[in-house]
């Protein structure tokens, strides 16, 4: 059966990985291009087959194991494989898109010296994604989870020679890391409590359990501030704007479409556990909402067509936090979906027009591509219209059905929610607006160069656009003639989800969110076409919100005064202080004062006869006093 | 008996021989005298004689005795080249050095503290002369001078002592001594116990414990080296085995009042002994002081009476005199080639000399007392003793000062191998090289397998 | 006349040799002169003479004195050997005071 | 009579003895040394130990104090040009004999062994009595002691000699 | 099969003599020997059996006055610590290969001559055989460092000789109080094992053995001599102590101390864990700032151990294991870090991280087989590393939750200082002075080659180390248990 056989899934990439790897300044570009995007289409043909055959399949769960990995004691944690209808979706996602991205790459990443290199990196970023999806225990998954982290910091820092970028991979990994110790301590949790780290082993124990253990609580929370961490949530989510250092592809597969989103395929992974804990839930909502408001206004104003797209992405990430926090697992997965499919869109589009342009990336000297880009132009208008929720594109609908849990969650939460939406829209077409309309604002001289990207590159875009456009239909809700064919397919796996509202309300909700929409794209299009308006400088004076904003809420200045600096300085005082003049301080002067003892003593021996007798007379002396006191 | 017959006529002989202007023949002569002492030490082993009531011969004399031999026929042999330039009195020099060990050979063995009076003053007063040999050198006549003063001194005290022990028992025989105690323990004459303090003063001055020690640098220094080497080995091991043959048996019932001061005089001796000699920058003076400690060490057998505290003096006796002499001969090669005694003269020594700096590390980590050297189943052994009574704390300071001495033994090693220096190739003699060797082979090898010497007594 | 001076009791005795002792000591703690430090030191062991005289009349031994012989035997051979090593050392430093003795320190 | 004659010559003895120690000349310490052992030959006479009174008079008073005397003269010693220790040295020398003297008698406890000293054979220190006690039990040390003395006499010429140098 | 044992611990002392006296061929003939050293040790791996007893046993009288003897054999513990000596003495020879040493046979015979000693130490079932193996190993490496150090070197390693002295004079105090505790009056270790001490008595044991093992390990305060002593050592001396040496210190914790005085570690565990918990913080924190690259290594190790040690007082089956595998782990990837950081500093003759920089673009096999041994070193999964901490966190875990979470700092401090240190060597523009840096060759390929795949071989399949030990740990765990019950 094809299920049994899904260890290939990830260990076809591993093998690009390692012909790519050994092969990298032997091989040819176009074989390893070939290889490299083979191997995951190969894996994803597999995929396929697998997400057929689970959907034939009664049994909607299958644990394939492979080999002991680690046992100690009570510990056991082979190294086996879920399949079931959460991990076979995002197989299909992950080897999907992934291969798309892999086709682009062979275009965009034609004249770089490291196209070998690269094409393994991507190899192995597959792998351990396809790990942390398939894995059937948490320390499977967190096997994934860090590999991922590590693709993620080789390829940030693929440009390594420029330190800032190989700094940006640098902060990534460590931020990474921050929620890993908290996954890591949910994990030691999960054993102390359950007995065991296997999802098979945990689930059904907490189906039993009631709501509002402290312990499974705390589980909850330490797992969530993991998923913080690969997520880029609040309050670690610098990392991933930052992460644009790396190729736009890698940018497109790793930091929108798959690694980003494991905090939230491992939270509806382990949705029983975050539903016995409803506090944890609260905290999850405030903070995804928090983030996908603060990564929205400071996408406002950015100017980096990455920097833009990679805030919408935490924006977006913060969304499907929200989602999770109010119980929607459906709706966040969904949103996982689509986004994977506009988000990658634009990033590819984004890509594109950065080669055209020979890697400027500033909109403030872009404009009016349009023309000059016409297959880019359409595929990014549709991505943008997909993420700012216009129907019915995919956006739309993953978008509301969120919006809707949360309307019943919370009004207030609600109605920031929808805010935040409205500045999605106004932001995202500030971007294709200042990219695509106007007039080009770069030099005469790049102007001309500017051309369409090769097909490889194309290609991908058309179909991840057919996709954003259409993605939607798996997640057509009932009040619009659907039958919300994801949550039924995800249904063995996420047993609970939140009360959907009545149709009138959802209508009226979505017709507030269009219309807000709407209004979004207009003052936009007023803005950057009626009136031109053009970013300002760096330097140029803004007011208090908008430098806030533009200066992304200086939050990276305020980790530095808070943590990164006061680290140094205890490093330094420990080192120069502690370390040196106290702990060695105290050996070393035993040291010092035996010698000054030393020193000291040997003056007693003064070579004087007389005093010598005197000292051995002073000792008898003494010795005889003894006896006499003794008797 | 024969065997200080032995060592007495080969004195005579040699002291002949020198009239006669047999040079040559000294050497041979000396040795093999020393070498039928050997014999009669061997042959004479477990028959346990006792000579007129005054010496007697058992195990404990004739392990001793042959410790004491063995380590003079080495001082013999280093005595190659030694003396010639100096003086052509070396007949008497010989003759001295062998009433020395005659003296020495009645301290080992006494049964009556007339001999063990008679055998100190015989080996003092040979010392005293041999200290001052170089008659020209000032060095040499302070250390003769100052050791025969305070030496005359401390005699005093000894001999009170011993008034006052036979003012309470009416004899100078040890056992009647012994029997007097075991059987008046309640009623001990009062003159008994300040006797037992004098003596133990007399007899720390004699084998360097402090406060007593003053005078053991400042010889050690100014005497000859060889001269050194002698007093610092043999003597020290007779000094120890006169003690033990007094206070582990004949005072053992009054233990419990001598140790409280033994005590004390053990923990100032390793404390000064090793604390001043980290200072030092003279060899010579730096192994006086850490034979201040070693005595400190060795002292450690009288803290705890067992069956095997003469046993265990006699092993570390045994692997401090043979470290030691391997560090003076190299000493004298040294200096010989440098003109002084300094650590500096032994920098970078092991470029051009690996072997000899191997042995004198070897020497060296003999006396720190580490694992697999002699020296460290002497020091275990000591510790293992007085661990034996709980003496713990006792047992943590000699540790805590068993750590300063690491470091001013490893001060030579340093200098050795890991300073740069006057690159000087020792000419090593023939009879160097066979007693640099002997004396490493038994070092290591009582550091590998102690179990030979472990139950000799 | 010996009969009749018996009769002390030998604590005196004791007493006396305790004190003459003190008194050389005393002596060689207070002189520079090598050779009356010497002198000081043959007056402690004549106190010990003395002392074990007594010890021995009192105890009817005759070892005790057979001892004194031995230590007069000590004091003429250490006589002999001390006074060689100061004249030995005043050939050198044309004084016996011990205080120029210091070179050999620390 | 009694025992004031023991009494009168041991405060002889001290007071010489004092006076060895505190005369400025070496010359005039030996010779007081000299007078000191004469007491002492008294004590040994009192004692009734005859024999050592001889050898105490011949050995000390002939042989040992004549070689002092002998090398003073030698040495050119006979002026009173020692430089003397400062007061304080002498103090402190003093007050540490004092405190000898009584550590060393109190720890006697000697107030405890009042018993006169009796003499209950008279032929004790004879010359018969002790040459049997020589000549038996202690006849190896007596032999030993030749040793001592062989030993002595080749230091004493092995030192005073002059090197041919 | 008893005399396998005997051949691997006497056989490094043979090859010690020859190489004294082969010449300039030393390093060819340790090199031989140290891989025959290594078949032997494979061959014992081979033949054992993996259940809780101790095999390969030999016993032999040796100083019988004294209780003494010459009893040694190996259990699963023992297993690991001899696969690591074996496994990394001839990577380290071989790793010294790009170095001419003067009077190199000396050098060589030394390294061989500690094989002896360290095997002793793993393999003793006698304690006073294990305190003569313990300082045999110390002589060696104390010379080695000393003689072909850098120029602190003689003050820097006195410190470091007497300091490690000092505690192991302290152990010594203690195995001869039990020695006469022990009715038997001997040093054999099932006697000590049987005795029955109060809880004083195990308390300052605890501590005599305790000092002397954190000094060796060493544990947060007794670290001081450490980062020096690897900054000043000659490469082959920093790899020696830091890959092997330490693990005298842990295996002493496991086989000397638990199962002693377990009512000592009772009360006085928790005060060890404390220690080794601030340690890895300590160090952590002090390693991000530090200047030189050795000594930014030094001080992770301390870090590293630190969280060995707090896992072995955790006394759990997870812990334990965990520390077994990081020994072994921790002892290839610290062997690695050492290496790379010679490569760099025997060609550019400096290891100040401020002047280093972009050698990934002149020596690529280089930048990336040293990002495998970072990688190995901050534990990712997939690396050995992660198995051992994460083994050793959920043991810790189990012990006391926040000092789980204080010890997990390390995951993201290691990240912090190992990033910091491979990006400011590695990457970036190169230099005028890495300019000249070429890449990795010859042996120094086959020593990286070497470990980068023990690193990931370990890390993805840990069972048959993990195996080897995991019934002789059970064993000691359920030993020190059931004493602490019987007391109690």
């Amino acid at each position: 059966m094809i299920i049994d056989l899904v260890w290939l899934v990830p260990l076809i990439p591993l093998i690009g990985f390692i012909i790519n790897g050994l092969g990298r300044n032997t091989l040819s570009k176009s074989l390893i291009g070939f290889i490299g995007s083979s191997v995951i289409f190969v894996s994803f043909a597999i995929s396929v087959g697998i997400f057929l055959a689970l959907g034939a399949d009664a049994n909607k769960s299958h644990e394939i194991f492979l080999f002991d990995w680690i046992n100690a004691g009570a510990l056991h944690i082979p190294v086996s494989f879920l399949v079931d209808p959460l991990s076979a979706i995002m197989l299909l996602i992950v080897t999907g898109v992934g291969f798309l991205i892999h086709i682009y790459s062979i275009g965009y990443m034609h004249s770089d010296e490291g196209f070998g290199k690269f094409f393994s990196y991507l190899n192995l970023f597959i792998f351990f994604m396809l790990l942390l999806v398939l894995g059937s225990n948490y320390i499977v998954m967190f096997i994934g989870w860090e590999g991922v982290g590590l693709c993620s910091y080789l390829l940030i820092g693929f440009w390594y020679t420029n330190s800032s970028y190989a700094s940006a991979a640098k902060k990534a990994f460590v931020m990474n890391r921050i929620g890993d110790l908290g996954f890591l301590l949910g994990v030691f949790f999960i054993f102390t409590t359950f007995g065991s780290v296997e999802f098979s082993k945990i689930f059904p124990q907490a189906a039993n359990m009631l709501p509002g253990n402290t312990t499974i609580a705390l589980i909850a929370l330490l797992l969530f501030i993991g998923a913080c961490g690969k997520s880029a949530q609040l309050p670690l989510f610098t990392w991933l704007p930052d992460a644009m250092a790396g190729p736009t592809p890698v940018s497109a597969l790793i930091h929108a479409a798959t690694m980003v989103t494991a905090g939230i395929y491992m939270i509806a992974r382990s949705n029983l556990i975050f539903d016995l804990a409803p506090l944890i839930q609260h905290v999850i909502a405030i903070v995804g909402l928090a983030t996908a408001i603060v990564a929205a206004i400071i996408a406002l104003t950015q100017t980096d067509i990455k920097k833009v797209l990679a805030y919408s992405t935490v924006s977006q990430l913060g969304y499907m936090f929200l989602g999770l926090g109010v119980g929607a697992y459906n709706g966040a997965f969904f949103h996982v979906i689509t986004h994977a499919f506009f988000k990658a869109l634009l990033f590819l589009c984004a890509g594109s027009v950065i080669h055209a342009l020979h890697h400027e990336q500033d909109m403030r000297h872009m404009g009016g591509l349009r023309k000059k880009l016409p297959v880019t132009f359409i595929t990014m208008l549709i991505g943008t219209i997909a993420i700012a929720g216009l129907p019915p594109f995919s956006g739309f609908f993953s978008k509301d059905e969120i919006l809707a849990h949360v309307y019943l969650h919370d009004k207030v939460m609600w109605g920031i929610a929808v805010f935040g939406a409205f500045l999605t829209a106004f932001y995202m077409f500030r971007m294709l607006f200042l990219t695509f309309y106007g007039k080009y604002r770069g030099t005469h001289h790049a102007e001309e160069k500017i051309h369409e990207s090769p097909k490889s590159m194309t290609i991908p875009l058309i179909v991840l656009a057919v996709l954003s456009a259409v993605g939607g239909i798996i997640g057509v809700p009932e009040a619009l003639g659907g039958n919300h064919w994801l949550s039924h397919w995800l249904s063995p796996v996420i047993k609970h989800t939140g009360e959907s509202p009545d149709h009138a309300t959802e209508y009226i909700l979505m017709a507030v969110s269009v219309v807000g929409v709407l209004i979004s794209i207009a003052i936009a299009y007023g803005k950057y076409i009626k009136q031109n308006h053009i970013p300002a400088s760096d330097e140029a004076k803004r007011s208090v919100l908008a430098n806030l904003s533009y200066h992304k809420f200086y939050v990276d200045e305020i980790y530095d005064a808070l943590i990164r600096k006061p680290l140094d300085a205890i490093s330094v005082f420990f080192y120069k202080i502690v370390d040196n003049k106290i702990v060695d301080g105290i050996v070393n002067s035993l040291g010092w004062g035996t010698t000054e003892a030393s020193k000291g003593l040997r003056l007693i021996q003064s070579g004087n006869v007389g005093f010598y007798i005197f000292m051995m007379v002073v000792g008898i002396i003494s010795l005889l006093l003894y006896t006499y006191l003794s008797l | 008996m024969n065997i200080i017959i032995t060592i007495t006529v080969t004195a005579l002989v040699v002291l002949y021989a020198g009239l006669f202007k047999a040079k040559k023949a000294l050497l041979p002569i000396t040795l093999i005298g020393l070498l039928i002492s050997l014999a009669f030490v061997a042959t004479s082993w477990n028959t346990n004689q006792t000579y007129f009531g005054m010496m007697q011969m058992d195990n404990f004399a004739l392990a001793f005795s042959g410790i004491t031999i063995l380590g003079t026929l080495f001082v013999f042999l280093l005595t190659q080249n030694y003396f010639a330039a100096d003086s052509e009195n070396i007949a008497e020099y010989f003759t001295l050095i062998l009433f020395a060990l005659a003296g020495i050979i009645i301290m080992v063995s006494y049964k009556n503290m007339s001999m063990l009076f008679i055998g100190i003053e015989i080996m003092s007063v040979c010392l005293y002369i041999l200290a001052g040999i170089r008659k020209s050198n000032f060095a040499s006549n302070e250390a003769s001078l100052k050791y025969f003063l305070m030496g005359a001194f401390s005699t005093g005290f000894l001999l009170f002592g011993i008034t006052l022990i036979y003012g309470a028992t009416g004899s100078f025989d040890l056992e009647t001594i012994n029997q007097y105690l075991v059987g008046n323990y309640k009623s001990i004459s009062p003159m008994f116990y300040p006797g037992v303090i004098l003596m133990l003063i007399g007899l720390s001055f004699k084998v360097g414990a402090a406060p007593f020690h003053f005078w053991t640098p400042d010889v050690y220094e100014g005497a000859p080296t060889l001269i050194t080497t002698f007093m610092s080995t043999v003597v020290k091991t007779a000094g120890f085995a006169a003690f033990l043959r007094l206070f582990a048996d004949t005072f053992a019932p009054l233990h419990d009042f001598w140790l409280p001061p033994l005590v004390a005089i053990v923990c100032i001796t390793l404390f000064i002994g090793n604390v001043t000699a980290l200072f030092q920058k003279n060899f010579k003076r730096m192994l006086a002081y850490s034979s201040i400690s070693h005595a400190g060490y060795l002292l450690f057998s009288l803290v705890t009476l067992s069956a095997n505290s003469s046993n265990n003096v006699l092993v570390y006796a045994a692997a401090y005199t043979f470290a030691s002499i391997i560090a003076f001969a190299v000493l004298i090669m040294v200096k010989q080639k440098t003109g002084n005694d300094h650590f500096d003269s032994f920098n970078g020594l092991a470029k051009r000399n690996p072997l000899t700096a191997l042995v004198l590390t070897i020497a060296m980590l003999s006396l720190a007392g580490i694992p697999l050297t002699a020296g460290f189943i002497g020091k275990y052994l000591m510790f293992l003793n007085v661990m034996g009574e709980y003496q713990i704390l006792l047992v943590a300071f000699a540790i805590l000062n068993a750590l300063v001495g690491f470091y001013y033994y490893f001060k030579v090693i340093v200098a050795m191998y890991f300073k740069e220096g006057n690159e000087i190739e020792l000419e090593v003699p023939l009879q160097y090289k066979a007693v640099l060797i002997f004396s490493v082979v038994i070092t290591l090898f009582l550091g590998v397998y102690p179990a030979v010497i472990l139950n000799l007594i | 006349m010996t009969q009749q001076l018996q009769g002390v009791p030998l604590n005196h005795y004791i007493w006396l040799s305790a004190i003459i002792f003190t008194i050389g000591v005393i002596g060689v703690l207070t002189r520079r002169n090598a050779i009356v430090i010497f002198m000081s030191v043959e007056l402690m062991l004549n106190a010990v003479n003395l002392l074990l005289t007594a010890f021995s009349v009192h105890n009817n031994d005759p070892s005790g004195q057979v001892f004194v012989f031995f230590i007069m035997a000590l004091a003429a051979a250490e006589v002999a050997v001390g006074l060689s090593i100061i004249v030995m050392v005043y050939r050198n430093t044309q004084s016996v005071d011990i205080n120029v003795l210091n070179r050999l320190k620390w | 009579m009694g025992t004031s004659v023991f009494y009168f010559v041991a405060t002889l003895s001290v007071i010489f003895s004092l006076m060895v120690i505190f005369s400025k000349n070496p010359v005039h310490s030996v010779l007081y040394l000299i007078v000191t052992f004469f007491t002492f030959t008294v004590h040994y006479i009192l004692l009734n130990a005859q024999f050592l009174a001889v050898v105490n008079f011949i050995v000390y008073m002939g042989a040992i104090m004549v070689l002092f005397l002998f090398v003073l003269m030698l040495l050119n010693l006979n002026k009173d040009n020692e430089p003397l220790k400062s007061g304080a040295v002498k103090v402190v020398g003093v007050i540490a004999g004092c405190c000898l003297v009584v550590t060393l008698v109190g720890s006697l406890k000697a107030t405890a062994v009042s018993d006169p000293v009796i003499l209950r054979n008279p032929n004790l220190g004879l010359l018969k009595n002790l040459g049997k006690e020589l000549f038996g039990p202690f006849m190896l040390p007596f032999e030993l002691s030749s040793i001592l003395l062989l030993s002595a006499m080749v230091g004493a010429v092995l030192l005073t000699k002059k090197e041919k140098v | 099969m008893e005399q396998l044992l005997l051949l691997l611990i006497f056989l490094p002392l043979l090859g010690a003599l020859v190489t004294a006296l082969s010449g300039n061929a030393a390093k060819h003939v340790a090199l031989v020997s140290a891989i025959v050293s290594l078949g032997f040790a494979l061959a014992m791996v081979c033949n054992f059996t993996p259940d809780a007893s101790t095999q390969f046993v030999v016993n032999y009288s040796w100083i019988h006055d004294l209780g003494i003897n010459f009893h040694a054999g190996v259990d699963g513990i023992s297993m690991i610590t001899i696969l690591l000596t074996n496994v990394l003495i001839p990577l380290i020879i071989l790793a010294s290969y790009q170095h001419s040493y003067k009077s190199s046979n000396a050098f060589f015979a030394l390294i061989l001559f500690m094989q002896s000693g360290l095997l002793i130490v793993f393999t003793a079932l006698d304690a006073f055989l294990f305190y003569i193996g313990w300082e045999a190993a110390l002589i060696p490496i104390y010379f080695i460092c000393a003689v072909w150090g850098g120029k602190d070197r003689i003050k820097v390693n006195m410190k470091f000789f007497v300091y490690t002295i000092a505690g192991s004079l302290f152990m010594l105090l203690g195995l001869i109080y039990l020695y006469l505790q022990n009715p038997a009056h001997n040093f054999d270790i099932q006697a000590f094992y049987n005795l029955n001490l109060d809880a004083t008595q195990q308390g300052w044991i605890f501590w005599a053995f305790f000092i002397a093992f954190a000094i060796k390990m060493p544990v947060f305060p007794f670290h001081t001599w450490q980062p020096n002593t690897y900054t000043e050592a000659p490469a082959a001396g920093t790899m020696l102590l830091a890959g092997i040496m330490l693990k005298m210190g842990i295996y002493g914790v496991i086989r000397w101390l638990l199962p002693i005085v377990p009512s000592g570690v009772q009360d006085w565990g928790h005060v060890a864990i404390i220690l080794s918990v601030i340690g890895i913080v300590y160090a952590s924190i002090i390693a991000f700032t530090q200047k030189d690259a050795k000594r930014l290594v030094a001080y992770s190790s301390i870090a590293h151990v630190g969280l060995i040690s707090a896992g072995i007082f955790a006394l759990n089956t997870q812990g334990m294991q965990g520390a077994m595998i990081q020994m072994l782990s921790h002892g290839i990837n610290v062997v690695g870090l050492f290496f790379v950081l010679d490569i760099v500093s025997s060609r550019l003759k400096t290891n100040r991280i401020s002047e280093l920089g972009g050698i990934a673009k002149q020596a690529p096999v280089l930048a990336i087989t040293a990002l495998i041994i970072v990688l190995g070193t901050v534990a990712l999964p997939g690396t050995n590393g992660f198995i051992g901490e994460f083994l050793l966190l959920i043991g810790v875990y189990q012990y006391n939750i926040w000092l789980a979470v204080f010890a997990g700092l390390t995951i993201i401090f290691g990240a912090v200082y190992m990033f910091r240190m491979y990006q400011n060597i590695m990457l970036g523009k190169t230099n005028d002075l890495t300019i000249t840096f070429t890449d990795v060759k010859g042996s120094e390929r086959i020593v990286l080659y070497i470990i980068c795949a023990l690193i990931i071989v370990l890390g993805v399949y840990p069972k048959p180390i993990l195996q080897l030990s995991e019934a002789s740990v059970q064993h000691l765990i359920e030993q020190v248990t059931q004493k602490l019950t019987s007391v109690n």
